[in-house]
């Protein structure tokens, strides 16, 4: 039987003044057999008392020990070191608490007394069931990782590194310094936040013992205290660090201005500059926030805000180059592009979309102006062949890129003319056949050959070009064949398929066409029928189709364009029969369709056959949509898909057959220009990359898109220009010919389009500064990337934010420029500031005479959900009015406050200063509106000691707007599981003896992320955390508590319940064995996962069911 | 006749519940002596197993205790705690235990008055259900 | 060796369990070559005065529930009787189906009206509730399952009855037999008393279905949803109670697309199978808002009659009766 | 008054004895069931859908009834696969019942167990050939290994659930059951021409009994048939009146109430001409049935004929030879049915979309008809449950039976141990 020794404190009287310890230590000893030894004492913590414990355990050999006395929260540690002093596992101890749960809270002596009683019955039986335990030891990988670069951090680091350890600095922005890099003075000395900071950063930088990551993120840590693994994200600063020697000249060549967030947009700068010059890193970077919506749609990826941004300033080439890194025909592009960047742009969000498509043609129009051909440089020219089949968009674009890359390009057309579709399916007067000659003899300048009136399949095979020694082969054979109704007379004279009279009229041959003319059909193909037909003298032209007019493919622009010429457009009509007279074609019949759709949006007509329109007409045309030629397609042997298109993997544009690629029409059915110029140039890069390297498929991490949505500081950036309309001719003089509708832009319409980009990307990748940086240090093509820290300790410092003053609409904050908050003030008062130092209104650059601080903005508000006090805004308010007196000591300064805060070495005298000294009025009250009369800004408020209202004139509102929690805190604190309280700052482990640690050991926290703090706050955070880091390298190695879940796997089934429950990713699956496995190193302890084990495989040592089940009995057992 | 007693036992969290039942005792808060407190590491640490042991052994009443959501010291233990509780109290139900008798209750580690009232109210609510027999042969409950 | 003595008996229940010991019989072809059965009523018609002329029997296979006042009786007389008694069956071991009768809303009556006037007729009392066979007398060997399957019926006689002499052996259930069991199979050392003839992890070790992380967001009662065929059913939101039911079935009613019902009774480990079907299954809802994890509560009904489906006499343990329940017979007056 | 008691009985599945006493005047026998489960009380409350799993336990057949009251509780019609996979194990289920009791009964006579001698029990030694015990164990173990594939469990199946059956079988199955059912179906034609040799009238005694009426559900009708003593169907009505029409007597000696015909009113079972009562089973359906339709259980039929005319009369070596004839067809329609393309399909079960109510369904099981019907609240958990099984329905029969062997054995209580083997002999096909 087991030996229990049982110990009953009267801590005083404050147990033994209700319970009756003596009684319960005779009764006890008596009534379970197990109790060796049961004694009472006055002061069981004191010396003699814990004495008698190590007696006991010595001389009686006693396996356990049960203690009752206060809370296990207050002298368990002591109790276990007593047994532990006498040899025993402390584990093998157990605490009862009879006196804040029993004695304190008891009016009645005996209840108490026998409630006592049951909790010392429920100790001993629990602790006859505990094991010894011992905790496991892990080496300590002596890194750390410092999240934030702010004063708390690199005093963090600082102190890290000078120890002689690794450290990496991880900082979101592209600067380390934080909020402090942003301020002017530092109360209460008014010394220079710069001068004492920038000493500093520069220590870091040039510290070899710290590695500094900026633009980057903590997105997950995994592991354990001493052996934690880190992912860092690293957004690209576009510019080397090693290589830039910071000359500063490619700032002065970007064409962007953007508001500057370090000066809180108190004035602009290029997406490529530094906050300020003694930055560090001491470098350039660009700030790009993503690829903008105009790019991310184009299907051929065109740089979009690049060129409109080049045209806005007038470098029209060099815009024009940019376009030509992916379309290589700008001017029909400009004519015939379906837009979807326009339907993107975020400015339609505003006003209407900037007018790309005809900037963009414009560009083109000025190449043909001015005879240059801005191509990209050319590379070294290749010896291999490459065949391109057709002569469409998509086989000249693939010609085009394949040529730029050097190689020997053939194009082989069918028809006689080049240009595919573009020549044969587009009507003139939308896309004039000059223009598109001229890009075609562009790309055959490049040394493209183009030889037409070669039919593929019949002139020419694969094995053909094979032993012609091409190396690869590009299939673009688009569509061309007229899809059929197949009804009964479709072969009647005076029917005809729509693409074919398109085609005919391109390449001039006869067609007939009668007065009276019948287009079946309602896509674009048909439209270009239809106001073809009117062209060639049809007098009346009718285009009928079954959807119903707003379900038309056909775009709504060209459908009203051919109303306006006088075609009539008749819905959901579908042709039942064609009508001959004479074996030529005099009427067709239609029947009323009732629906196009299924549910599913599947095109699934329905006809009401009873209802039907007859129409006497001389000439039909069948616009129904094309098809690949289907013998072709079949006889040569690639994988084909629905509708006869060939099968192609989507991003190599590659057939099943190796060497042969396809894209365009015959691969995609009938879709866009720009889809099938994008096809081209991918099939451009795939066959290089198959050349090259054998078809590898190279893989390039997607840019980060811009939120589609239109944000605030878009809208700030927005020009007020209108969208420039398009000049085109009349329509009683258009449909007489084949001449050209729209007119074209001027240079200045195209300048004011670009100016109205709103930049959304910020840097819009146009290369200006690539060509003018001397050491080539910038990179546009950099891309977000992932690195993999293994670190020791972390301390977290990520800062803190500004209260946003726009949730006090009445302080009219972003609505009059003369309210700012203090961070900005900081700016104006900082001699690299936006106004050199100058204090000054920034809606007229005056000198304020009178300068209203509003406190607590954002504080101690428990409306606004921030009921903390800021702590630091009193103090900066004094000290901001004071740099304001010694800028202008004629000006006088108000203080609105609640109380004034001063608690801090030589804060209540520098305040006092400032009252005094500067002669600052400070009335308490707050605020309750700030507005504009006569041209000078009101401040009315209550005088609360006087109880009055009062209004104060001011030149100049200061928001003394308070700190909160870092607008990215929850993903931060997901990244690294820490938990926050309810505003959002970092939770300590104990708001007293634990400030720095959290409830994760081997995470600490300093500065702002904690809560709101000052500066020497946050740098003894810093340094205290740093001692906590040290100590754990110090000490090399850490214990693991034994408390941890323990697994038995011979019960354990794999089911997996438990892998869910653990918060610390400590359970993992065994897919070889079938049964979970626990990282005890990882293990917190909660036993949320041994509650949940439905078989009970998992025990929380120290906590075990067995444990618990006897505490239970023991305690009911009376 | 000597009035009914309850037995309740309390599961409480090492970090929230415990410390308010500590801090009801610094201050005195008086409450009546029905309860008998197991501390556990966290709510999400008690096996419904726990409470249909306690009610096996003759408590009429179980109080499991944590802290409230969001604010747990394990992330979301609480929350684990808080999904048992429906469905115990179900079965619990099924099995002859008043829906009353087993509370699942956040008590933050400042909620001290909170947590003596809870115990005098649950208190005065199992003494007037009465003693829990559910292993004796009382009609149940519907079962469904 | 002497031939051991054997003796089959099934109290209240069905005749699966005895037709399982005849399935063997038809299996291996023979039953009792190293064994005389030398009580079965079921085949043999054996009567109970010839229990006493055949001396003490080895092992007594005894299945069914305590129902009645006969039931103890031959529990009591058969436990005199033999050296080894084997608990066989869900009925004898946990108290099987019969015992969900004590779930019911009504106050159970302890004999039919009808009854009343017969007493001439020595018609057996009821019980006052449905016991299992460890309630009234020491058992030492477990056999669960409703049937027990063949194959751990068939490990249990060779273990118990022919002691390492089997005449054949299925290697299937020697693999799934916890250590000490598959030992003595093969070596002829008894089992520790109290070995349960299964496997020692829950059902899910060894049925076939794919198992992930598990995530509820709803639950169907089985005839709502067909389920996939190679995914775990209790993922798919049918209330399975494999997870803390003891293995030893291989599966049987998952591989026929059936959730388990927990026939062979709790884990080993487990001190409730209802609380830990209920903590292993909520846990898993993904929901952290009160209301919607009371909505899913909803959508479960009758908990006590899935998860103590066989078990509600010994394993629920709200519900177990207490030594004083089982040692008295039911009233004679 | 004299009691004697002999128990316990062969082969009835339930506990039972029969109590004879004497008290002056001619012996009075009763049958007694001792124990109850109390079937109701263990299903209500539960879910609908968990009685076929649960109510098994009475036979293998009750998980088929079952599941079909559950596809009319739910009404949903279950797909051709699952009506031929539930189909195929009722087959097997007849094919293992009935040659289970043919084992028994063959047995008897000799020794089940191998080495265990039967000397010291005191009953007639016949000689069964050896070999045909054994092989009829073989094929009941062949037979329960397909109820084992098509159920998913031997004794208790799992396989069928409301609309349909809960699996596919898997390609090696279609294999082994086509193997199983034509090994089933020759061995029961070499087993017809053994026990024509044989002659179970003159392996056991056999006697007749009053007149008795009878009731199945013949073919696929959904009408209950009572036919009388000659065959003729005396009345008829459809299968879910079943429980309006037919009422349960209890006495105070057994726990097993009495099933009879409401409308006849119930007769004491010592009443010289007992009305009301009937009787279920192979001999039941044997004597409505006008044609067999399996071929070789036709010319058994006729073997049958030509022994006991055109409707069998009651007697046991009938009831016995009625078991012989059902083995037949079901070991026909076995193989029939264990081709793959009768348990292969698009789909395995209909899912329900609605809660009726109240479920019923009846079929013929091995030993009888038996019926269930169901009604439950809108969520599907049961309220009310009713269960016709064939032990009740055949309880009176049997009493009659222990009765008139008592009664007829005039020296019983010189050998009652040859009474007891004779009761159990005449109760066993039943």
């Amino acid at each position: 039987m087991k030996k229990v020794g049982v110990y009953i404190c009267h801590c005083g009287t404050n147990i033994g003044g209700t319970v009756d310890c003596h009684k319960i230590a005779e009764e006890l000893s008596s009534e379970i057999g197990e109790v060796a030894v049961c004694r009472d004492y006055k002061y069981m913590c004191s010396e003699p008392g814990q004495k008698m414990i190590r007696d006991d355990i010595a001389e009686l050999g006693l396996d356990h020990v049960v203690e009752a006395s206060c809370s296990p929260k207050m002298h368990e540690p002591t109790f276990r070191n007593a047994v532990s002093a006498a040899g025993m596992n402390p584990y093998l101890f157990e605490m009862v608490n009879i006196r804040e749960h029993c004695s304190w809270v008891s009016d009645n002596p005996d209840a108490a007394t026998d409630k006592a009683k049951d909790l010392i019955r429920g100790g001993i039986a629990r602790v006859t069931h505990h094991e010894p335990l011992t905790g496991s030891k892990k080496s300590v990988n002596p890194t750390a990782l410092v999240v934030g670069g702010g004063i708390a951090g690199i005093t963090a680091a600082l102190k890290i590194a000078k120890a002689g350890y690794q450290v990496f600095m991880v900082e979101k922005e592209e600067i380390i310094g934080g909020k402090m890099a942003q301020f002017d003075k530092t109360f209460p000395t008014l010394d220079c936040s710069g001068c004492i900071l920038t000493p500093k950063t520069s220590e870091v930088g040039r510290n070899p013992h710290i590695e500094t990551m900026t633009k980057s993120e903590v997105i997950e840590v995994s592991g354990f205290v001493g052996n934690f693994k880190v992912r860092v994200l690293q957004r690209p600063r576009y510019v080397s660090v090693e290589k830039c020697t910071g000359c500063g000249d490619c700032q002065q060549v970007c064409p962007i201005n953007i508001p500057s967030p370090f000066e809180l947009g108190m004035t602009t700068r290029h997406p490529i500059s530094r906050p300020f010059p003694q930055a560090i890193p001491n470098t350039y970077s660009i700030l790009r926030a993503g690829m903008p919506p105009c790019q991310s749609a184009c299907p051929a990826g065109v740089n979009v805000q690049g060129y409109m941004t080049l045209t806005g300033v007038g470098k029209f080439d060099e815009a024009l180059s940019l376009v030509r890194e992916r379309m290589p025909f700008a001017s029909a592009c400009g004519r015939i592009c379906v837009r979807p960047c326009e339907d993107a742009c975020k400015r339609g969000q505003l006003d209407a979309p900037t007018a790309i498509c005809f900037t963009k043609r414009f560009l083109g129009d000025h190449e043909k102006e001015t005879g240059l051909q801005p191509n990209p440089p050319m590379k070294e020219s290749r010896e291999e062949k490459v065949a391109v089949i057709g002569s469409g968009p998509s086989g000249l674009s693939a010609a085009y890129y394949l040529s730029i890359e050097g190689y020997q390009v053939t194009v082989f057309e069918k028809l006689p003319v080049a240009g595919g579709m573009l020549t044969v399916g587009i009507p003139a007067y939308r896309l004039p056949r000059d223009v598109i000659e001229a890009e075609i003899a562009n790309i055959r300048d490049m040394g493209v050959t183009i030889r037409t009136g070669i039919t593929f399949g019949k002139d020419l095979t694969f094995e053909s070009l094979e032993d012609e020694g091409f190396r690869a082969v590009f299939l673009s054979t688009g569509l061309h064949v007229s899809r059929k109704l197949n009804l009964e007379g479709e072969d009647l004279k005076g029917v005809m398929g729509g693409i074919d009279l398109l085609r005919k009229v391109a390449l001039n041959e006869q067609v007939h066409v009668g007065k009276s003319v019948i287009v079946i059909g309602g896509g674009n193909v048909a439209v270009d029928v239809a106001r073809t037909a009117l062209r060639l003298g049809a007098t009346k032209v009718d285009l009928l189709c079954l959807e119903a007019r707003h379900e038309m493919p056909a775009w709504e622009r060209e459908l009203n364009e051919a109303l306006e010429e006088g075609v009539t457009i008749q819905n959901s009509l579908g042709p039942k029969r064609f009508i001959d007279r004479d074996g030529k074609i005099c009427a067709v019949e239609f029947k009323r369709c009732t629906s196009v759709f299924d549910a599913n949006g599947n095109f699934k007509p329905t006809y009401d056959e009873n209802e039907t329109v007859e129409l006497q007409c001389e000439t039909v045309f069948v616009a129904i949509g094309q098809s690949p030629e289907n013998n072709f397609t079949n006889s040569l042997g690639l994988e084909t898909g629905p509708g006869g298109t060939v099968s192609i993997d989507t991003e190599t544009m590659s057939t099943n057959r190796p060497g042969v690629f396809a894209g365009g029409d015959c691969t995609l059915g009938p879709a866009t220009f720009v889809q099938a110029v994008a096809h081209g140039r991918q099939a451009a890069l795939s066959i290089d990359s198959y050349i090259k390297h054998g078809g590898l498929r190279e893989i390039r991490p997607a840019e980060r898109k811009v939120a589609p949505e239109i944000g605030e500081a878009e809208k700030n950036r927005a020009r007020p220009i209108e969208r420039s309309a398009m000049p085109v001719l009349p329509p009683e003089e258009r449909k007489k010919s084949f001449e050209p509708i729209e007119l074209g832009f001027t240079a200045e319409m195209a300048m004011t389009e670009g100016q109205r980009c709103l930049a959304c990307g910020m840097c819009c990748q146009c290369g200006e500064c690539v060509r003018k940086c001397g050491p080539q240090a910038i990179d546009l093509s950099e891309t977000e990337r992932i690195r993999e820290l293994e670190v020791g300790a972390i301390v977290v410092a990520t800062g803190i934010d500004i209260f946003d003053a726009g949730k006090y609409p009445e302080y009219g904050h972003g609505k009059y420029p003369d309210v700012i908050t203090n961070l900005q003030f900081e700016r104006l008062c900082n001699a690299s500031g936006p106004t050199g130092g100058k204090v000054v209104r920034p809606s007229d650059g005056k000198v304020p005479k009178s300068v209203v601080f509003i406190q607590c903005v954002g504080s101690r508000d428990r409306a606004k959900g921030y009921e903390y006090c800021s702590k630091v805004c009193c103090m900066i308010s004094a000290k901001q009015l004071s740099i304001f007196k010694h800028h202008n000591p004629d000006g006088q300064a108000y203080v609105f406050y609640i109380d004034n805060r001063a608690g801090g070495k030589g804060y209540e005298e520098f305040l006092r200063r400032a009252i005094e000294q500067e002669e600052a009025q400070y009335i308490r009250g707050r605020v309750a509106k700030v507005f504009e009369e006569g041209g000078r800004l009101i401040v009315r408020g209550e005088n609360s000691l006087v109880g009055h209202p009062v209004e104060v004139e001011a030149d100049l509102v200061v928001l003394a707007t308070g700190l909160v929690p870092q607008k990215d805190y929850m993903n931060v604190g997901r990244a690294i599981n820490l938990s926050t309280d309810r505003y959002g700052f970092f939770m300590e482990l104990h708001p007293k003896l634990g400030p720095v640690e959290t409830s994760l050991a081997g995470i600490y926290l300093a500065g702002g992320c904690q809560g709101p703090k000052d500066i020497p706050e946050s740098v003894a955070q810093g340094g205290a955390a740093a001692a906590e880091v040290l100590a754990l390298f110090s000490m090399g190695q850490v214990e693991i508590d034994p408390t941890v879940a323990n697994l038995d796997e011979r019960l354990c089934t794999g089911c997996r319940t438990c892998v869910g429950m653990c918060a610390y990713n400590a359970i993992s699956f065994d897919e070889q064995r079938k049964v979970a496995s626990i990282n005890q190193a990882l293990c917190q302890g909660c036993g949320t996962c041994a509650a949940a084990c439905p078989v009970a495989a998992i025990e929380v040592q120290h906590y075990t069911p067995d444990q618990i089940f006897a505490q239970i009995e023991g305690i009911l057992a009376s | 006749m000597t009035r009914f007693e309850p037995k309740i036992i309390a599961f409480l969290c090492n970090w929230c519940s415990y410390v308010a039942a500590d801090a009801a005792g610094v201050s005195r808060f008086v409450q009546k002596p029905n309860v008998r407190v197991i501390r556990v590491f966290c709510s999400g640490m008690v096996d419904p197993s726990y409470v249909i042991k306690a009610f096996a052994s003759g408590a009429d009443g179980v109080l499991v205790a944590g802290c409230h959501p969001g604010d747990c010291h394990y992330l979301a233990g609480n929350i684990k705690a808080l999904r048992r509780s429906f469905l115990l109290r179900k079965l619990l139900s099924e099995l002859g235990v008043e829906e009353k008798r087993f509370r699942l209750e956040w008590i933050a580690a400042s909620e001290s008055p909170l947590y003596a009232k809870l115990m005098n109210e649950m208190i005065e609510d199992v003494r007037n259900l009465g003693p829990c027999m559910p292993s004796s042969q009382k009609p149940l409950k519907g079962v469904a | 060796m002497p031939k051991k003595k054997l003796a089959v008996y099934t109290a209240t229940g069905c005749a699966a369990c005895e037709n399982t010991i005849l399935d063997i019989h038809y299996d291996l072809g023979s039953l009792t070559r190293s064994a005389d059965i030398v009580f079965w009523p079921y085949v043999l018609g054996s009567q109970w005065d010839g229990l006493n002329e055949q001396g003490p029997v080895d092992v007594c296979f005894f299945a069914g529930a305590i129902r009645t006042e006969a039931d103890r009786i031959a529990a009591v007389r058969l436990r005199s009787n033999s050296k080894l008694m084997v608990a066989c069956g869900a009925c004898a071991a946990f108290g099987g189906l019969p015992s969900l009768t004590d779930l019911h809303p009504e106050t159970p009556e302890n004999r039919p009206e009808h009854l009343d006037e017969g007493n001439e007729f020595l018609l057996p009392k009821l019980e006052s509730r449905v016991f299992a066979l460890e309630h009234i007398v020491d058992v030492d060997y477990f056999v669960p399952g409703c049937p027990p399957t063949r194959d751990f019926l068939w490990a249990a006689i060779q273990s118990l009855v022919y002691m390492g002499d089997s005449p054949t052996r299925i290697s299937f259930t020697a693999s799934r037999l916890p250590m000490a069991l598959a030992e003595s199979i093969t070596s002829g050392i008894v089992p520790p008393r109290g070995s349960v003839f299964a496997g020692e992890k829950a059902v899910c070790a060894s049925c076939s279905r794919i198992k992930e992380e598990k995530k509820f967001r709803g639950f169907y009662r089985p005839y709502e949803i067909d389920p996939d065929s190679g995914r775990c059913l209790l993922e798919q939101g049918i209330l399975c109670q494999g997870l803390a039911t003891r293995e030893g079935c291989g599966g049987l009613c998952t591989a026929v697309g059936a959730a388990c019902r927990g026939c062979f009774g709790k884990a080993e480990a487990v001190f409730d199978p209802g609380a830990k079907m209920v903590s292993a299954v909520s846990s898993t809802f993904d929901s952290t808002e009160a209301s919607e994890i009371e909505g899913l509560t909803k959508t479960f009904v009758d908990l006590a009659g899935t998860f103590y489906r066989y078990t509600l006499a010994t394993q629920c343990a709200l519900r177990t009766p207490n030594a004083e329940e089982a040692k008295h017979a039911p009233d004679n007056s | 008054m004299r009691r004697t008691i002999l128990e316990p009985l062969r082969w009835m599945e339930e506990l039972a004895r029969v109590m004879v006493i004497e008290n002056g005047g001619p012996p009075k026998t009763f049958l007694q069931v001792m124990t109850k489960l109390n079937l109701s009380r263990m299903c209500i409350g539960r879910p609908v859908e968990e009685l076929p799993r649960i109510l098994t336990i009475l036979s293998p057949a009750h998980h088929l009834v079952s599941a079909m009251a559950l596809d009319s509780l739910f009404n949903v019609t279950p797909p051709p696969l699952a009506v031929n996979m539930r189909d195929a194990l009722l087959q097997t289920l007849f094919f293992v019942r009935h040659m289970r009791k043919l084992y028994f009964f063959l047995s008897s006579h000799s020794n089940p167990f191998e080495d265990f001698s039967l000397s010291q029990r005191n009953i007639d030694q016949h000689s069964v050939p050896r070999d045909l015990i054994d092989q009829i164990m073989r094929h009941v173990a062949l037979a329960q290994e397909a109820t084992k594939i098509l159920g998913g469990r031997a004794d208790h199946p799992i396989s069928a659930v409301p609309g349909g059956v809960s699996r596919f079988l898997k390609q090696p199955y279609y294999d082994r059951l086509s193997e199983i059912g034509r090994s089933c179906l020759s061995f029961s034609i070499k087993l017809a021409r053994v026990l024509a040799d044989l002659k179970p009238e003159e392996l056991l005694y056999d006697f007749d009994i009053q007149p008795i009426l009878s009731l199945t559900i013949p073919g696929n009708s959904n009408e209950v048939q009572v036919s009388d003593s000659s065959g003729e169907l005396t009345c008829q009505f459809p299968a879910d009146q079943i429980f309006e029409k037919i009422g349960f007597q209890k006495e105070p000696w057994t726990y097993k109430p009495f099933a009879f015909l409401k409308e006849k009113g119930w007769n004491s079972l010592d009443s010289e001409k007992v009305t009301s009562i009937y009787f279920v089973g192979p001999l039941a359906r044997l004597k409505s049935q006008k044609e067999i339709g399996f071929p070789l259980s036709g010319e058994n039929w006729k073997s049958f004929e030509d022994t006991f005319g055109s409707t069998p009369t009651f007697g046991i070596a009938n009831a016995y030879r009625a078991l012989q004839v059902e083995i037949f067809q079901a070991a026909g329609r076995m193989v029939d049915l264990y081709r793959q393309e009768s348990l292969t399909g698009p789909v395995i079960r209909n899912i329900p979309t609605e809660i009726k109510g109240e479920g019923f369904a009846a079929i013929e099981s091995p030993d009888g008809l038996i019926a269930h019907r169901y009604k439950t609240d809108s969520r599907g958990i049961v309220e009310e449950i009713e269960i016709l099984d064939s032990a009740t329905q055949n309880n009176a029969l049997k009493c009659l039976i222990a009765k008139k062997v008592v009664e007829e054995s005039a020296d019983w209580n010189h050998d009652p141990k040859l009474t007891k083997v004779r009761i159990e002999e005449a109760l066993l096909p039943f």
